[in-house]
């Protein structure tokens, strides 16, 4: 028996060794992949924000069709866009951005036009929701979410005090200056600020982003909370805060328990969001997708879905059941605008951070 | 049973040198005791033979059979551990069936001979009992039973008893020396205890502190007759003079500086021995006499004043200052119940012995 | 032989220590009851009621953040446990006898940067993000414990238990499955445990390499939190508690059953 | 013969092979990701393709006012937040290691609980004090203290509140293993060679406990300057901390290199305060030596925290 091994042998054998490892490793990083590609029965997956499609109705749908549904949910919007542009959305056959980012999403060619023969109930949307400047003829988007972006106070804080409804209530210290809930995003927050100062605008420039940079800095002080809507929601239903930006469709139904909370459109212009379904240009499933589309904007799924996690629907005939507010008119609608690509991430970094530090 | 060869073995650890070009053959069937001072490298050299290091040069042949690379569990060398190594999750009888257990044994012969061996170690009613329950003796019976189930050709012994009281210890030397009877395996029992190797050992290598061997042969050789000054002063007590050699027609004289001339007796093969050269003189304690009393018929003679007594029981040591400072032992056996002659502290006394009783060693 | 104490560590050391304690429970127990508080929008009492438990067991998505939250612990602990013991048993005493160090590096950085390098990585070589990147940081950080918890009870482990298993006959594989496994067994399990329950409160790191694909139970959790707690959190919160209670009470009885063992 | 040969070779490095996973494991998901954050930091993209240009500019733009101050609230937090956990655990740790002889067991167990309970689970459970109609407003109100609430959640007290009271277990264990550990024969001979209590406590039992101070402190440190769960929940995320700015450019902003620029900048950050807080400690226990990893063993953690019984 020799002692010395050829050191080459024994470099071969390790190099292998660790190949086949590394190859193991990648191999169980990519597994749901592979399964999900294996798994050739009928099913799609959905892309969606949390609380909009509720998963044990839609297993009402998977047992009727036999169609799996993966519900898969994601944060933000700048998500969505990175997933979509680095994979196409590969794996994902149904997602809903909100409009702005649909308007990048179109632009830059990634997802797959929608055959509207194929579905029934197109007609039966509302009209200020279809045909927006995003997608004009709406041949990649079906309107699902949407709200008015306003303001909500409670009335028993402030007594008989007459409420001027103008966005100063938040932004302008003389207008309230108490515990005030600001938005915890930037590009909304930012956009409100900008047409509260500037009005309709479709450009920004280095002065004016400067002036925005300065009104969110002085607003500081009175924010209690930089919060998503939702805690928004719950700061004013709790009794912790007694004004905050606000969708109207969130607060309904705490207006129900709470007469004393008021929404109001500002006089300066309010935002509409309207977040669709779009189909990315990588689904093999399009059948399944409108079987789903069909069944999710069905009267009784829209009821049932409205109700649960309250906001209106985009299809008529659907009863708003007991709203305190009234569904939306023509006349607040038309003084909305859309929170538009007007201003770069970096330029929203760049004053989010410089207010945060 | 086969015999261990080793040849021109070095390892070293972290480049230091332990083991130096070391050759030793350890013959088959025979008790062997490999003693040396603590630190030394006689467990490193066990470790080497049991395959749990490897030796930077040199080759170990079991037999005929070259087993310097063969792994640790291919080897027909088994281990009795300093500290036993017990397994502490498994009972008496699991430890000792694991080797056969390793083999895939059946399971009723694995019992028999279980229970056969742990009979020879007398261990018979402790079958089931845990490790942590054994005393100290007991575990050092289960390492033992547990490594001889295997039949190896040869047993390695680290130390097996330091960890044992002195009675315990003595009980265990005569059990060991039983069972190597009656197995007739090659025992390799290393140890610091020079008590320890003259007692259980047929052959017996002293190894000094550079990890060389100084001598091997029979206990009472390296007792009588120890090669060099370390291994007379390992093996026992001596005294060692250091003096230059005088042979002038015919008389082997040894001048001492501050004592004078004493008579040695210069046998032939030590052929280093020549007029002028430097030597030790190592004298036994228990070869001297000692007495307040000038007395006739010894070779050599040395007057000094007793420093210290030390009373050891069977026997008594006297430290006597003799004329040149030099501090020598001298054991005196307390034969009667009353000596004759009673020696005090700082009474001057006459010291003798015989040129035969004193070896005389290369300084 | 002890002097008299002193007044100071006579009275202030049990005032400070009963101050602690109630720091660190007043608001559990707040959190507890409340989770029997019938109002949604308040933090004020107002009636028993079990609704949000009733909520809590209706839920698809609590569960099924719960299921991954498991999945992901459970695996975590598997492949930390298995690759560090390996790690640990062939690479002591080696050329390789160096290796753990390497492992130390896991709890000395922020977690946050460790969710930020595995986010790039992810992103680099295009992995989707979802359970098996979870696992996958999880057992990350899990080997960052058992790498060095392991090896050191192995290093107290005396090697020759290693050296008679082999001098014995038996293989390296069968000496590791018959001494020295059940020997680093409660090593094993406590840092098992230890991994379970961080993999299992893991937020920082999941939320990173997983975001909104695959919920664990604590992103649902910062979900609820970030869009206004509601009772169910706290019914939910309490579950948990009761769970880190009977998760704690075994591992300390493992701890005391390890040590009546060495005495 | 070659067949054999193989066969021998493969044998040889089956212990090779058991390592590797672990060692893959860790170089691909610690060392590659640590390359990477680098990498992105100095590399600017053109597209798809990775230009070759090698660039300060990201590094460059974070010397503005708010990175610095970002980096130096979360510094200043995280510092002042391990020495006040440390003067609060220490007494305790103390009375529960050498004082308490009779149901340590069950004061042993509720010290651990929080330690093993999820962290977003306490922050949700201090709303419930703190908040405008939490429980200390209702009874400061009932008491008539105050006659409109308090605001004592969503700011910057409240966030530094609720990182005490996270990071306590974490430094109340090391203390409480290594006061647990200590001699008493050592306090009994100094008190034999004529200390009194505080002589004894400063001359002996602190240097003694002194390793695990240091492991307290760095457990507290490093979490909390990368903390951005309790600023973004308690804080009304009000105030950016490093982990919180971190998370903000790459989930929300999307600007990884940015961040990952960041990211080894506050790294860097740091590095400097072990080192600087490992040369004190150095300095201090001289007769400890050995790695400084030493003090980030998992033994160390709260583990082993009935192991010393």
């Amino acid at each position: 028996m020799t002692t010395h091994y050829s050191w080459r042998s024994t470099l071969i054998i390790r190099v292998s060794i660790v190949c086949l490892w590394i190859v193991l490793i990648y191999f169980f990083l990519y597994m749901p992949r592979l399964i999900n590609s294996i798994y050739t029965q009928k099913q799609i997956t959905i892309l969606t924000w949390p609380a909009f499609i509720d998963a044990q109705y839609v297993q009402k749908f998977e047992k009727e069709t036999g169609i799996k549904v993966n519900i898969r949910y994601f944060d933000s919007n700048e998500e969505l866009y990175v997933k979509m542009k680095k994979t196409g959305g590969e794996g994902y056959d149904l997602i809903i951005p909100s409009d702005y980012i649909l308007d990048t999403l179109i632009q830059e060619d990634l997802l797959k036009k929608i055959d509207r023969t194929k579905l029934h109930f197109f007609d039966q949307l509302y009209p200020h929701l279809v045909g927006t400047y995003v997608d004009p003829h709406n041949d990649y988007s079906i309107p699902y979410w949407w709200g008015l972006w306003g303001m909500a106070f409670d009335k028993s804080f402030f007594g008989d005090k007459k409420m001027d409804e103008s966005w100063a209530l938040i932004f302008n210290k003389n207008g309230l200056g108490t515990h005030t809930i600001s938005l915890d995003d930037g590009r909304e927050l930012i956009l409100i600020a900008a047409q509260y100062l500037f009005g309709n605008v479709d450009v920004l420039d280095e002065k004016q982003l400067e002036m925005i940079r300065t009104l969110l800095i002085d607003q500081k002080p009175w924010v209690e909370v930089y919060a998503e809507v939702d805690r928004a929601n719950f700061l004013l239903a709790s009794k912790i805060c007694p004004i905050g930006i606000m969708v109207d469709s969130i607060i309904a139904r705490v207006m129900l328990e709470m007469p004393d909370i008021r929404f109001i459109m500002p006089k300066e212009g309010g935002f509409l969001q309207i977040d669709s379904f779009a189909i990315p240009k990588t689904t093999t499933h399009e059948k399944e997708i409108y079987q789903f589309l069909n069944f999710i904007y069905s009267v009784p799924a829209m009821q049932y879905h409205t109700s649960k996690f309250g906001f209106f629907s985009p299809v008529k005939n659907v009863q708003h059941a007991d709203c305190p507010i009234a569904f939306p008119t023509e006349e607040q609608i038309q003084k909305t605008r859309f929170f538009k690509n007007i201003i770069s991430r970096e330029q929203i970094s760049d004053i989010w951070i410089a207010l945060k530090s | 049973m086969r015999s261990i060869r080793l040849e021109n073995i070095t390892k070293k650890f972290d480049g230091e040198v332990i083991i130096d070009n070391l050759s030793l053959t350890i013959p088959s069937g025979k008790f062997f005791a490999l003693l040396g001072p603590s630190g030394g490298g006689k467990t490193t050299l066990l470790r080497l033979i049991a395959g749990f290091d490897q030796v930077d040069s040199g080759t170990i042949f079991l037999g005929n059979q070259d087993i310097t690379h063969a792994p640790i569990n291919e080897r027909r060398v088994n281990t009795v551990f300093q500290n036993y190594a017990l397994f502490p999750h498994m009972n008496v009888f699991d430890n000792v069936a694991y080797g056969l257990k390793i083999k895939r044994l059946d399971k009723d012969v694995i019992e028999q001979r279980v229970i056969k061996i742990l009979k020879t170690v007398h261990l018979e009613k402790h079958i089931y009992k845990s490790i942590t329950q054994l005393s100290g003796g007991q575990q050092q019976r289960v390492a033992l039973a547990r490594a001889i189930i295997n039949e190896p050709e040869v047993l390695l012994l680290d130390e097996p008893l330091a960890a044992l009281d002195l009675k315990l210890r003595e009980r265990m030397l005569i059990e060991l020396i039983e069972l190597q009877d009656t197995l007739k395996t090659t025992f390799v029992y290393v140890t610091h205890d020079q008590f320890e190797a003259l007692t259980v050992a047929d052959y017996m290598a002293i190894m000094n502190q550079d990890g060389q061997i100084e001598q091997v042969n029979t206990p009472k050789q390296v007792y009588e007759f120890p090669v060099s000054t370390f291994v007379a002063n390992f093996v026992g007590t001596t005294n060692l003079l250091n003096g230059t050699l005088q042979l002038k027609d015919a008389s082997q004289k040894l001048a001492i500086d501050g004592l004078g001339q004493f008579e040695v007796a210069v046998s032939s093969d030590k052929s280093w021995a020549s007029d002028g050269s430097a030597v030790s003189l190592s004298i036994r304690p228990e070869k001297i006499d000692i007495s307040k009393k000038e007395e006739a018929g010894f070779s050599n003679h040395l007057k000094g004043i007793v420093q210290s007594i030390v009373y050891h029981g069977r026997s008594t040591q006297y430290n006597v200052r003799v004329s040149n400072g030099q501090l020598l032992q001298v054991f005196e056996q307390n034969e009667e119940h009353f000596p004759q002659e009673v020696i005090e502290y700082d009474d001057e006394v006459n010291l003798y012995w015989q040129k035969e009783n004193a070896v005389l060693l290369e300084k | 032989m002890r002097q008299k104490e002193s007044s100071i560590s006579r009275y202030c050391l049990p005032i400070v220590t009963v101050g602690l304690y109630m720091f660190l429970y007043i608001p559990m127990i707040v959190l507890i009851i409340f989770s029997f508080n019938s109002k949604e929008y308040t933090y004020q009492w107002s009636s028993f009621s079990l609704k949000w438990y009733y909520e809590l067991f209706d839920s698809i998505e609590i569960w099924d953040a719960l299921k991954n939250s498991l999945i992901v612990a459970t695996s975590s602990v598997i492949l930390s446990s298995v690759m560090g013991v390996l790690l640990v048993f062939y690479s002591a005493h080696t050329y390789a006898k160096k290796t753990f160090l390497l492992f130390y590096g896991n709890l000395v950085v922020p977690e946050i940067v460790l969710a930020v390098g595995l986010l790039s990585f992810f992103a680099f070589f295009s992995i989707p993000l979802g359970i098996t990147t979870l696992i996958a940081g999880h057992t990350l950080v899990g080997l960052g414990y058992v790498v060095p918890i392991v090896h050191a009870r192995f290093l107290e482990l005396d090697n020759r238990y290693k050296e008679a298993s082999l001098d014995l006959g038996a293989t390296e594989n069968q000496t590791l499955m018959r001494v020295i496994l059940p020997l680093l067994s409660p090593a094993l399990f406590a840092s098992g445990l230890l991994v379970f329950i961080i993999s299992l409160d893991d937020f920082i790191l999941s939320f990173f390499c997983a975001g909104a694909t695959t919920q664990t139970l604590p992103i649902y959790i910062f979900s609820m939190m970030r869009s206004g707690a509601t009772p169910v959190v706290s019914a939910l919160s309490t579950l948990l508690i009761v769970i880190s209670s009977i998760l704690v009470l075994i591992f300390s009885s493992l701890q005391i059953k390890k040590t009546d063992m060495l005495q | 013969m070659k067949k054999n040969d193989l066969k021998n070779a493969l044998k040889r490095e089956a212990p090779f092979f058991m390592i590797m996973p672990a060692l893959i494991w860790q170089v691909l998901f610690f060392f590659v990701p640590f390359f990477i954050i680098l990498g992105l930091s100095f590399v600017t993209f053109y597209g798809p393709v990775i230009g070759q240009i090698v660039t300060f500019n990201y590094y460059l733009s974070l010397c503005d006012n708010a990175h610095v101050r970002i980096v130096a609230r979360s510094l200043i937090f995280a510092v002042l937040n391990a020495i006040f956990c440390l003067i609060c655990a220490y007494p305790v740790a103390y009375f529960l290691a050498r004082r308490i002889t009779r149901w340590k067991n069950f004061f042993l167990f509720f010290l651990i609980l929080p330690f093993w309970t999820n962290m977003l689970i306490q922050i949700h459970a201090w709303f419930f004090i703190l908040e405008r109609n939490g429980l200390i407003n209702t009874i400061l109100l009932k008491l008539g203290i105050i006659t409109t609430p308090l605001h004592l959640a969503n700011n910057i007290g409240s966030v530094f509140l609720l990182m005490v009271y996270c990071y306590m277990p974490f430094m109340i264990m090391p203390l409480y293993s290594i006061l647990e550990k200590l001699d008493q024969r050592l306090i009994e001979s100094s008190y034999d060679l004529g200390a009194n209590n505080w002589q004894t406590f400063f001359n002996v039992t602190l240097p003694l406990s002194l390793p695990g101070i240091k492991t307290g402190l760095f457990l507290v440190f490093v979490p909390s300057f990368g903390e951005f769960v309790i600023p973004a929940l308690m804080g009304g995320s009000k105030h950016m901390f490093v982990g919180s700015l971190i998370s903000h450019y790459f989930l929300m902003a999307f600007d990884v290199q940015k961040g990952a620029a960041f990211t080894i900048a506050s790294g860097l950050v740091l590095l400097l305060v072990f080192v600087l807080c490992n040369w004190f400690f150095s300095k201090k226990m001289r007769t400890t030596k050995g790695p400084s990893y030493a003090a980030f063993t998992p033994e160390s953690l709260p583990s082993d925290v009935n192991s010393g019984e």
